[in-house]
């Protein structure tokens, strides 16, 4: 297992779009990382059921879907892409579904390589069914039989990076969430998530590396973005939001200490964190995604990205043309900025406009600010365990807002001041210790989680 | 009203649950929900006029406060907290009839569908505006809301999807109910959908927004 | 009538995205022009026939699109935006309806002022109903008293902006392109066109001016983006798509001779060789209208846009939200980068950004990059009558294509480079004299148009 | 084929018309399309050798050039007008039923929508396939279409829109057609249009590329 004890990259103006210090080189001949961002395109069904009497018209959207991509990709000579085939619940629930559709795209890939010469890859992310069951138990039962069995499967029909949304302590998290107790937010991050992430990354990376492929990475969505989404819907205070980002990157950097090296996932707004402490590359989604969610992060998400998503978009009709093939031109015209920002030497000016753009207007997007990624990325290297780096990723968050509000660089409304006081007296009342952590995750939500369940 | 049915409807919209209850700070070591309704019981007020004059209208302030956008979610579930400890003590009224809810209310997110905050919130809005909600949890098939539809037949039924591959799975299930009782209102909700797939699929109504549904409900009743 | 012999902008350096020598002042307090990118949003229905039958749905969503975008407008508070209403035809060919659109929208408009002081203006694009006959007579007919009158009650139904995308010429012009003869669509554009403009836009100044409201401008989109959209499938040459966008300035210029004083069409990408003669505001759109068309200029657009548009989108349900309000956050997102750069005094360098990521990608894109505009704008203001400006801007379009492939700037195919040896002859053969042209245009086209109907 | 056939086959690919028609350039002077068909005629080849063994294959070689990206729309345009030059001639063979073209196809774009430029552009994939193309122009409400579905009682119908507000007239036209003649195919085809939507109204199919359709025609014929 890895343990990283500094930060590699430690100067937030080494924190760039398209540069990461370790690339990954992948699929057909793709590096990400070299110095250049790739969209990462990614797709889904409109409405309809998956059933075996529908499975032909599965069949026929993705292979319309990907000839859509590819032809506008050739067509606007994109350097290189990385296509996301994320798995919907019944190609998982049936693993052979998954793996049959995972070689539809690997084929076309491979062929659009022998074409075209343009480089590219493929993730498969497998979705993660073990929270069907209530409590979950993760390590056990024919939910996790069937997740391990969809790596398996999807590796051996031509994935070249793995990844899942993993959803380990989300019983938790979600409870605490909705009653916007950081502390059980923190615990259930901190212990219960990083505990499962370390069980089931170690696993991924094995069936990686048999494989010859790429561990890619996790993505705290459930926790974090589910948090981000209610915020932006009014449910829940932004700044808890904020600070449940920088909770959630402990637990995202389990997967590294167990051999994944990135890209990290598309919905993992962690990645800049995760960027700073290993060096591997990260995907990042923000305006383009505007077809799979709204978000406060539109431009400074793409301020550190390797890998530019749009998330997902449903295979609908548009007046141009179908919105997967859209959405594959918007973010080759983004990269296309982006890159030429790279080759001008003008990467970091346009990071810093990206930043600023977005700053002023979100405390969430203060979370991805350079030099706040790198203060919480060294507080988490600076402390041992997943709770304690979890607190002290969440205690270097809060400050880093404090000083903003102060420095007034962003203004927040009075509900949100009042609550800035209320997760002050949180973070304060959280115990040291990790035992303790989870004995108050025992007594508060005792009635939603399995100790067993993370070999507790 | 009385002073104490005040008092108890402040706990309730401030989520005081109980003496020992150490949240709100300002209202520690004060008598709670539970102590108040058990008081005012005793007194001799009639049931019905503490749930309506009284924790009703605790409930709807803290709505109103969190459709102004000057509450969020915690503020409405620990009023729900407090509400329920409250309940607690009305129950027995309840299953004697001398007190009526709204009705019953039967939610769940359908089959092969695991999202559930969005659910949880219009069951926790719903109960807060005094309806009896039964909540199926995720993952519920067409068939296991028509059982429970045979205990509760005159419930109407909510429906929550937030996956296009499991949207369809609201057509199934609204069909389902209405062959057994066409006249079991049926709704639905989550991102994805629209007033045009409710129709599509002949379910009674769409509603992006809890706090508009519940007074949907009340303006329909 | 105005008379252009200069340009306003003569250095390219100073013809960047959100500054503008003469601002345009309209609607709700919004200036444009002054120093600030806003986005220009356009919306339109999804599948549906508009009857008396279905004109409530068609009313409803209208409401249903408002209300998303204001409310996505206001999360994200945008310094400001406009919203263009374009006309489906039974809207024109019943005015009443679309000035019942209108006052909708307006309506709308005022009271999201009143509560968010968001300055903002209705822009509406009245049909250009003139080509339903065949040839079409365009000075006289029901179909052209329809068309006015739609101007005139929309006027009076809220409108702030006026606009259309008028026909004139595009009988003519139509068949010349189908057949690749230059001649023929330069002097379609410079002779047909350009009269007709004359003719239509005094008229549309005199209604603006009635209602103390802005005659805004027209788009070439019927002739240029026609020619782009069949050079992007393969229909037609680049080469000739590109010499007909420089074709259509004078053309486009004839309504600001007329009154117009922008903001000129989005779809019209002449905007900005009119913006360096008229120094008038201009909209663009670009990569985020892939809703609504591919385009091989999503960059360069940008590149000195006074409004950022997304041309149309149907009122369709994606996985976020309805379409119109996920463009309104992606058109505020670019706005905010390109305001950002303007703040911090990088507008030029992030011009030049969006520019150089374009051009070696497309030939089309050279004719928007701004020394070439000068150029072309050069080359106008120092012709006199539409037919010599037209040949004029095509030579020297001309000329910059074959320097841009000398110096390797860009490469075309092989078939494209002979289309450019046929095209330099046609150029050659082109007659000095504006009536030489017109005869050829009776000889080759006189069965499709009436030259009473251009006051011929 | 005959040197003359052969020659005759050349001038419809590069589109030579006739001797005096400068175009192309490099055929300057030479007889054209209009005096090679003559001349065949004279010669006593038959009519129907001369449309298969060498317009059709004229116009085949620019049809696959435009397919593989070598050749653009204007090449295939006066390549067409080649072939009208030769069939002026053969015109006579056709009506006398003794040479039968492929068959009638009617096409036109649907009420309220005034695009064309796709519609012209299949008019001229099929008339160069050997289709006797009626062409109903743009604006073209549902009678019009069956009106002249009497005329030619075999013909297959194509509509074209652009339009979201137009498209639902195709609906209407294929009913209003497929009611007097059940066993009429109608295609559609425009860019917002998806097979989905072609199945949706009880079309036929729907064709996003000409030369993919005109297969599809010769298929099924
Ligand atoms: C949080 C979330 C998750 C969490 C769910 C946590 C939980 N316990 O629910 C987790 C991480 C588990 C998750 C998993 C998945 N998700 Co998810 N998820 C989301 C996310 C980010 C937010 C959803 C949410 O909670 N919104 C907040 C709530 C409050 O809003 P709401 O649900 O709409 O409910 C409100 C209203 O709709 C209404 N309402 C809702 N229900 C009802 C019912 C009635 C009767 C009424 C009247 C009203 C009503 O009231 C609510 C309050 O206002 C969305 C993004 C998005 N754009 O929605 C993706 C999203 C829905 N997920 C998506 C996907 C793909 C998945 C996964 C397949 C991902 C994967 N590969 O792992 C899995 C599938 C799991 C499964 N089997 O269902 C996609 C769906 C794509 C598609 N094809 O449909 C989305 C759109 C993300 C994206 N843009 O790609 N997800
Ligand atoms: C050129 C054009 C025009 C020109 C039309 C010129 C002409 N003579 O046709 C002009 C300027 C006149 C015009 C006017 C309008 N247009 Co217009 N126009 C376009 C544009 C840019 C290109 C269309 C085109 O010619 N494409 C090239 C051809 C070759 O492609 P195609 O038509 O799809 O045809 C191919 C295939 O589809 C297929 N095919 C086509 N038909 C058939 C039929 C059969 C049987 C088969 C088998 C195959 C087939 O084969 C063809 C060759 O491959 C589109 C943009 C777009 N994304 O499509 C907008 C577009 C269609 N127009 C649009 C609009 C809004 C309008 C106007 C209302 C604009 C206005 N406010 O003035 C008016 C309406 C006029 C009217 N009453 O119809 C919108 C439609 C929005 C909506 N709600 O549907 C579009 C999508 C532009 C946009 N993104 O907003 N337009």
């Amino acid at each position: 297992m890895k343990n990283y004890s500094k930060l590699t990259i430690a100067n937030h103006e080494e924190l760039v779009m398209g540069i990461s210090p370790h690339p990954v080189r992948c699929g057909n001949d793709l590096t990400i990382g070299d110095g250049k961002v790739y969209p990462e395109i990614n797709f889904t069904l409109p409405t309809m059921l998956i059933t075996k009497e529908t499975f032909g018209e599965v069949r026929k959207h993705y292979t319309e879907m990907m000839s859509n991509i590819l032809e506008r990709s050739k067509h606007l000579n994109v350097p290189g892409l990385v296509v996301e085939f994320e798995q919907l619940p019944p190609m998982t629930e049936t693993p052979e579904w998954g793996a049959e559709i995972t070689e539809l795209i690997k084929t076309k890939l491979n062929k659009f390589y022998d074409e075209t010469n343009i480089p590219n890859a493929l993730r498969v992310t497998v979705l993660d069914l073990r929270d069907a069951d209530h409590p979950p138990l993760l390590r056990s039962g024919e939910p996790t039989e069937k997740t391990l069995k969809g790596f398996e499967l999807c590796a051996q029909a031509g994935a070249d990076i793995l990844s899942i949304e993993s959803v380990g302590g989300k019983e938790v998290h979600d409870q605490a969430l909705m009653y916007g107790d950081l502390y059980g937010m923190v615990a259930s991050l901190g212990i219960l998530a990083h505990r499962d992430m370390s069980w089931l990354w170690n696993q991924i990376t094995e069936i990686a590396n048999k494989y010859d492929i790429i561990s890619g990475g996790d993505s705290a969505c459930g926790f974090s973005n589910t948090a981000m989404q209610l915020a932006g819907q009014g449910m829940l205070p932004s700044v808890l939001a904020a600070l449940d980002r920088a909770a959630s990157a402990p637990r995202s950097l389990a997967a590294f200490e167990q051999g994944a090296v990135g890209p990290s996932k598309d919905c993992a707004y962690e990645g800049p964190i995760i960027k700073a402490i290993t060096g591997y590359p990260i995907s990042m989604e923000g305006k383009s995604a505007c077809c799979a969610h709204f978000s406060p992060l539109g431009n400074i998400a793409a301020a550190t990205a390797d890998l530019w998503s749009n998330e997902s978009v449903q295979n609908v009709r548009l007046l141009s043309g179908n919105a997967p093939e859209a959405f594959m031109e918007l973010l080759t015209y983004d990269c296309r900025l982006y890159n030429t920002a790279l080759d001008e030497g003008n990467a970091l000016m346009m990071r810093n406009m990206l930043v600023k753009s977005d700053i002023p207007h979100s405390v969430e997007a203060l979370m991805l600010e350079p030099k706040v990624v790198i203060e919480i990325a060294q507080s988490i290297v600076k402390n041992k365990g997943g709770y304690n780096q979890t607190k002290a990723s969440v205690q270097t968050a809060f400050t880093a807002i404090e000083n903003a509000l102060q420095q007034n660089v962003l203004s927040i409304s009075n509900i949100e001041r009042e609550w800035m006081d209320k997760l002050k007296k949180a973070i304060d009342a959280m115990a040291d210790s990790e035992e303790e952590a989870l004995d108050y995750l025992k007594t508060m939500y005792g009635d939603v989680f399995k100790p067993e369940a993370y070999g507790l | 009203m009385s002073d104490l049915l005040e008092k108890l409807s402040i706990c309730i919209e401030r989520g005081k649950v109980n003496e020992q209850s150490p949240f709100p700070p300002d209202l520690k070591g004060e008598l709670g929900a539970d102590e108040l309704t058990k008081q005012a019981l005793d007194e001799g007020i009639a049931p019905e006029a503490i749930l309506n004059e009284s924790l009703m209208i605790g409930m709807r302030k803290v709505g109103d406060k969190f459709e102004e956008g000057k509450a969020f979610i915690p503020d409405m579930l620990i009023a729900a907290k407090a509400m329920n400890a409250a309940m607690a003590h009305l129950k027995p009224f309840f299953e004697s009839g001398e007190v009526e809810l709204k009705g019953d209310f039967i939610i769940g997110t359908v089959a092969g569908d695991l999202h559930d905050i969005g659910k949880n919130i219009v069951r926790m809005v719903l109960t807060g505006g005094g309806w009896n909600v039964i909540d199926l949890g995720t993952d519920v098939k067409a068939d296991k809301f028509v059982e429970t539809l045979q205990q509760y037949p005159n419930a109407h039924v909510g429906m929550s999807a937030l996956l296009t591959t499991t949207m369809m799975q609201m057509e199934t299930t609204t069909k389902a109910i209405k062959e057994v009782s066409p006249n079991t209102k049926v709704y639905v909700g989550g991102a994805p959908l629209s007033q045009d797939f409710s129709d599509k699929i002949g379910a009674d109504g769409y509603f992006p927004d809890p706090n508009k549904f519940i007074k949907h409900l009340a303006a329909v009743a």
